[in-house]
């Protein structure tokens, strides 16, 4: 057991599957001499050298496509992007390659490859640097979408993902990267996808979160009998857990910081609301970020989802 | 020193074997008699498979398809260069490729035809599933050269794209990877002078597209693209350069579109007679053949037999593909994920 | 009154703009010597001249940046994406820029730009020029999205797009490109965003759909009695006139070939599961594309929603 | 002729004023001595911005910020050539060139804090927010130059951006366009060696970052990037040029990112205190005061004065950052659309 935050499990993780399995490679901007704009890949580069852990040129067509040779080769690469905002010109290669290779290929070719990116507000950073538009990558049938809400969950969940034989988005909230930290076992173990955490139980009310709002959740819940399920897996996301849950509390309030229209709460509603619908007593809620562009450090914190807010969405489903 | 010249370059051009099968003895790869023979057959067989494909699409029996009729020279010159460890990233126009690597011909009928199962590529072979986004293949023959690097394989990767694909932004980023990792890649831009009903002028204001390779710190080379020999030599040379760690190349085959860019277009729109006319005589099969006939290899008899030989491979081809039962629905669920998802097994259910 | 077809209807919308407004430029791949691969721009080139009709260079992040460019500078580009297939190299221009300049400068520029893509399946056409995603665009902040549904309908509404002061993305049914002829009024006239347009009324049943799958859903509902709504605006979308529906009929189901997992349809859900749920007599079923790869042409008929699988979601719902 | 040279290219480079303030006569713009003064001042006053917004950052009182000493001659040198009409493209290092055109120094401080009213550029001023993704900048000064071409406005775009950004994918499409249409932009790329932890040798293996510009059919050149007079006459003649339908131009400026990337990087984690120390022999500011000192245009009494000038406005711009309101919240709501969406004036009722 060591006591880490978020930032030091992921590198541990890291590392450790580098000493594992020496198809893992990393690449990206900065993620060699300089460890990583967060110091994610902090050392890795002078513990398995230059062509194992690559600074790449600006690019990150280059670095997403360039990783998806890598990993039809037969190695699994860890890209880094190194912000969530600066993604989008690589979602071609994502999209219309990674995501589709088995399917083109019929099982020929697969793709085992991580792309990190630091991801969400609230740290007062410049523009571009605090998206969360997971809901993108999670309409995308080939990519998987996780995003850890704790150190421990961060390493075990990175293992899974860098040994899934699909392409996997890794989103790790840049709130969370120094906020807590916890005992993270040294031993190998890891925390599987697709399947979502029943943070504590409870009768009256499912509360969805991840990722940094799951905190955010968790300091809004008391004096409610709220059960809160943390989603881990955002595609494929894990609808039994959900569901079970639903059913028994009958009330649902999901939280997220991305806008509100065509985000993941809206799934996680619809499925809802087509399987669960005859248990329900109440609406179901969504407090998220309003639809608006995020704004400039200034008005960060009038835009994010306030315990005031989660409160009040639960309140409001209470009221049935 | 006020001003001062700080770098500068020399774009080469090569050319071997001209319009009257004359080719220049200095430069020609030393084939032996098979070897001359197999690439002439080749030719003659992509371009049959590639003339059956036109035919079967007007019988409304496959989808759209891009001829790649007068790039038979680049296509069969540098797919003939590569060893078999070599990995391939042919572009949506390579047909001529997947036949020179002696890819299953019924195979491509069935990609044509539209199932996936035609770019099923056969175990053992180092070939992508063709690519119709646009330049958009480059970086993966960057990635896959690294690791071929990293893992100490000596390996080179070969990259097919068009005039068109080199506007992207995947070719530069792409390219600039390569020579700043010093990869072992060869990349191949197959100059057809039209991007659909953009000509080559208006594509870019760069006199070649070989110049580029010199925005990346590495050589560019243009060759006649209608002459296998050219192409064959520059690409052999290329990949010998690139597993001896010499780094990335790019290969600008100048060449000509003959066929409408695919059989959804209709060139006469764009672009005139003439220009086909006067590339006609640059074909690349009757050049070989007019070398060939010279050093007593061709004869009409032998033109009959390897015609035959084409004819009777296509035709089996095609026979295999359409006597193969159709998909399964239920494979667009098989493979899209390593195991299906909980949705899907329930969405599955439908089938 | 003209009888055309769709394309015949976008063509002659951009035609008349372009003799109203000088600032109406239109750029891309093939749109000009060739008239676009489908002939949306036939005859553009001849009338307006080259440096109002620009056949660019093969390169999508370059006729989105340009178009930006030159909307900021105060022109109104149309510009177009041959297949939606191919936008996806061009979304960072698009998230980043033009759907944020109004924001980041304050309102001290904006940018009135049009982006034009055939979008959807059932052509059989090759691989990834038969995509769907406009759930992808409908998440983002700033953007735009419509559909027409018919010739009429396509040229109002590519004149509104025009005109809008924000970035539209403007997605063409490609199988209804030359599917149905109507009457087409050669007059001026506009088909507002931001309005949904009930199709048929009904009392039993909402069902909600868009472009082709409008017509596949109208091709449902012999027998029921239905309330058929085209959503026309994906982004930002009537709300009102949904939900006014669903609260009458108190029944849902949508439409959309779209995989499932977080499609427009998700939203609609929940949207009508936080405002209508108290009137809902049944869950709301969406009947969609299946979570998979889009598949080529052999298997694209088992992919696409269905008039039989359209009926039995209505089917499902009238059961409650 | 089998091999031959079908291209070659040479690319230039320019240096007027040396480190030790001796300027080569026959290629010094002719600037009057106000003008001269001006061009000092600008450099005084954009390096005393410069360090007070580190100052304030080092305070908690503005955001990340990054620093553009060493830079200041590329980006005011550059700045004083362009014309009130023509348009701009920043990145986000470019506080001097802001500087330069006389942009309100309280929006840049107010900006830095997080406040987006701070990129509300004043009316009339044709300069453009700057841009933080790297790179995707370019384009857009292509598309305005395509719209000034359009319209017939003479007007060039500047864009700016660094060694990084020239190997983006909107880098070359932005380039490749403006060379293919021949339209007025000059493109400036402040090469200043790194990219936060990447050195420009392994950004490119590309010698010069000037030769890019070959790749699209037009000039390419290759400037002391701390040489003001240098960067002046390069951006002049490039906007001449553009202005007179002699299409776009590149313009390395070759200089240096003497501090750390922004506040948040520690630059002694990846390179050296030497390298530091030779680029401060270079200092773009010292040279021209040199250079004025020779030409009796520049006094101790001078400097002081000049100082305190660049304080006191420096001073005033802050005062009035720091004493603006804060931003409204709902304002978040009304500049995402030209109106208010029907669910946007819901969430609205929050405020
Ligand atoms: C990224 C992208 N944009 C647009 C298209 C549509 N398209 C298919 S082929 C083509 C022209 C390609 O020209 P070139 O690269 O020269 O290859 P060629 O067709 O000449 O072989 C276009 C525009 C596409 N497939 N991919
Ligand atoms: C597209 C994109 N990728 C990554 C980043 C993160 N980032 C900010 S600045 C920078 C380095 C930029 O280097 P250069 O272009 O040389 O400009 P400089 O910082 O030297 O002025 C990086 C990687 C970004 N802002 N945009
Ligand atoms: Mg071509
Ligand atoms: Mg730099």
């Amino acid at each position: 057991m060591a006591n880490l935050n978020m930032v030091q499990a992921l590198n541990l993780a890291l590392r450790e599957e580098m000493e594992r399995d020496k198809n893992v490679v990393v690449l990206g901007e900065d993620v060699g001499r300089d460890g990583g704009v967060f110091r994610v890949t902090e050392g890795l580069l002078g513990r398995f050298g230059p062509e194992r852990v690559m600074d790449t040129p600006l690019e990150e067509i280059g670095i997403v496509g360039a990783a998806f040779g890598m990993a039809v080769y037969g190695l699994k690469p860890v890209a880094e992007i190194q912000f969530m905002g600066f993604i989008y010109s690589a979602v071609d290669q994502l999209f219309s390659h990674a995501a589709r290779i088995r399917a083109r290929s019929r099982g020929r070719f697969t793709c085992s490859l991580v792309i990190r990116t630091p991801y969400g507000a609230g740290v007062k950073a410049l523009e571009h640097h605090s998206e969360s538009t997971e809901a993108i990558f999670c309409h995308m049938p080939g990519v998987k979408v996780v995003v850890p809400s704790s150190p421990s969950i961060a390493k075990g969940l990175l293992l899974s993902a860098i040994r899934d034989p699909n392409p996997v988005v890794f989103l790790e909230p840049t709130r969370l990267y120094r906020l807590i930290k916890e005992d993270v076992p040294e031993v190998e173990y890891t925390v599987p996808l697709e399947k979502a955490r029943t943070v504590q139980k409870g009768k009256d009310v499912t509360v969805i979160a991840w990722g940094s709002m799951l905190h955010r959740t968790m300091q809004a819940m008391e004096g409610f009998d709220a059960e809160v399920i943390d989603l881990i897996t955002l595609r494929p996301f894990d609808e039994e857990t959900v569901l079970q849950s639903v059913k028994k509390t009958g009330r649902v309030v999901i939280v997220h910081e991305a806008p509100m229209t065509c985000g993941l709460g809206a799934e996680l509603s619809a499925t809802i609301a087509e399987h669960a619908m005859l248990h329900l007593k109440a609406p179901i809620i969504r407090v998220t970020g309003y639809d608006v562009v995020m704004p400039l450090p200034k008005l960060e914190d009038y835009y994010l989802p306030n315990v005031a807010r989660i409160r009040k969405g639960i309140e409001t489903v209470l009221q049935y | 020193m006020p001003e001062r010249i700080v770098e500068s370059f020399q774009v080469r051009r090569l050319d071997i074997l001209d319009e009257k099968g004359n080719a220049e003895a200095a430069l020609t790869p030393a084939f032996t008699e098979e070897e001359m023979k197999r690439m002439y057959e080749l030719l003659v067989l992509s371009r049959t498979f590639d003339q059956r494909a036109l035919n079967l699409q007007r019988e409304g029996r496959l989808g759209t398809y891009p001829s790649f009729l007068g790039q038979e020279a680049s296509q069969v010159g540098s797919a003939l260069a590569v060893e078999k460890s070599d990995w391939l990233f042919p572009s949506f126009r390579e047909c001529g490729v997947y036949v020179a690597m002696g890819y299953p011909m019924h195979l491509l009928f069935q990609y044509w035809g539209g199932d996936e199962r035609g770019m099923r590529i056969p175990d053992g072979m180092n070939v992508f599933p063709l690519s119709i986004p646009v330049g958009t293949q480059i970086p993966h023959a960057v990635g896959a050269a690294a690791a071929a690097k990293y893992r100490g394989d000596r390996v080179a990767a070969v990259v097919y794209f068009g005039d068109g694909g080199s506007s992207k932004g995947d070719f530069h980023e792409g390219l600039n990877m390569a020579g700043s990792f010093r990869l072992p890649v060869v990349f191949i831009c197959e100059n057809n002078q039209w991007a659909i009903s953009v000509p080559r002028e208006r594509q870019t204001a760069a006199k070649t597209i070989a110049q580029r390779a010199y925005a990346y710190g590495f050589e560019g080379i243009q060759v006649d693209g209608n002459d296998v020999f050219a192409v064959y030599k520059a690409t052999r040379d290329a990949l010998q350069k690139a597993k001896g760690g010499g780094g990335p190349t790019l290969i600008e085959c100048f060449t000509y579109r003959m066929a409408d860019h695919t059989t959804s277009d209709d060139a006469s729109r764009y672009r005139p007679k003439e220009e086909i006319e006067t590339w006609k005589a640059k074909d690349p099969v009757l050049r070989l053949r007019l070398y060939m006939e010279k050093k007593g290899l061709w004869t009409e008899a032998y033109q009959k037999e390897v015609e035959a030989r084409a004819k009777a491979a296509v035709d089996e081809a095609q026979k295999k593909a359409e006597t193969t039962a159709p998909p399964d629905p239920r494979d667009m669920f098989t493979y899209t994920y390593g195991s299906l998802t909980q949705r899907q097994t329930r969405q599955m259910k439908d089938f």
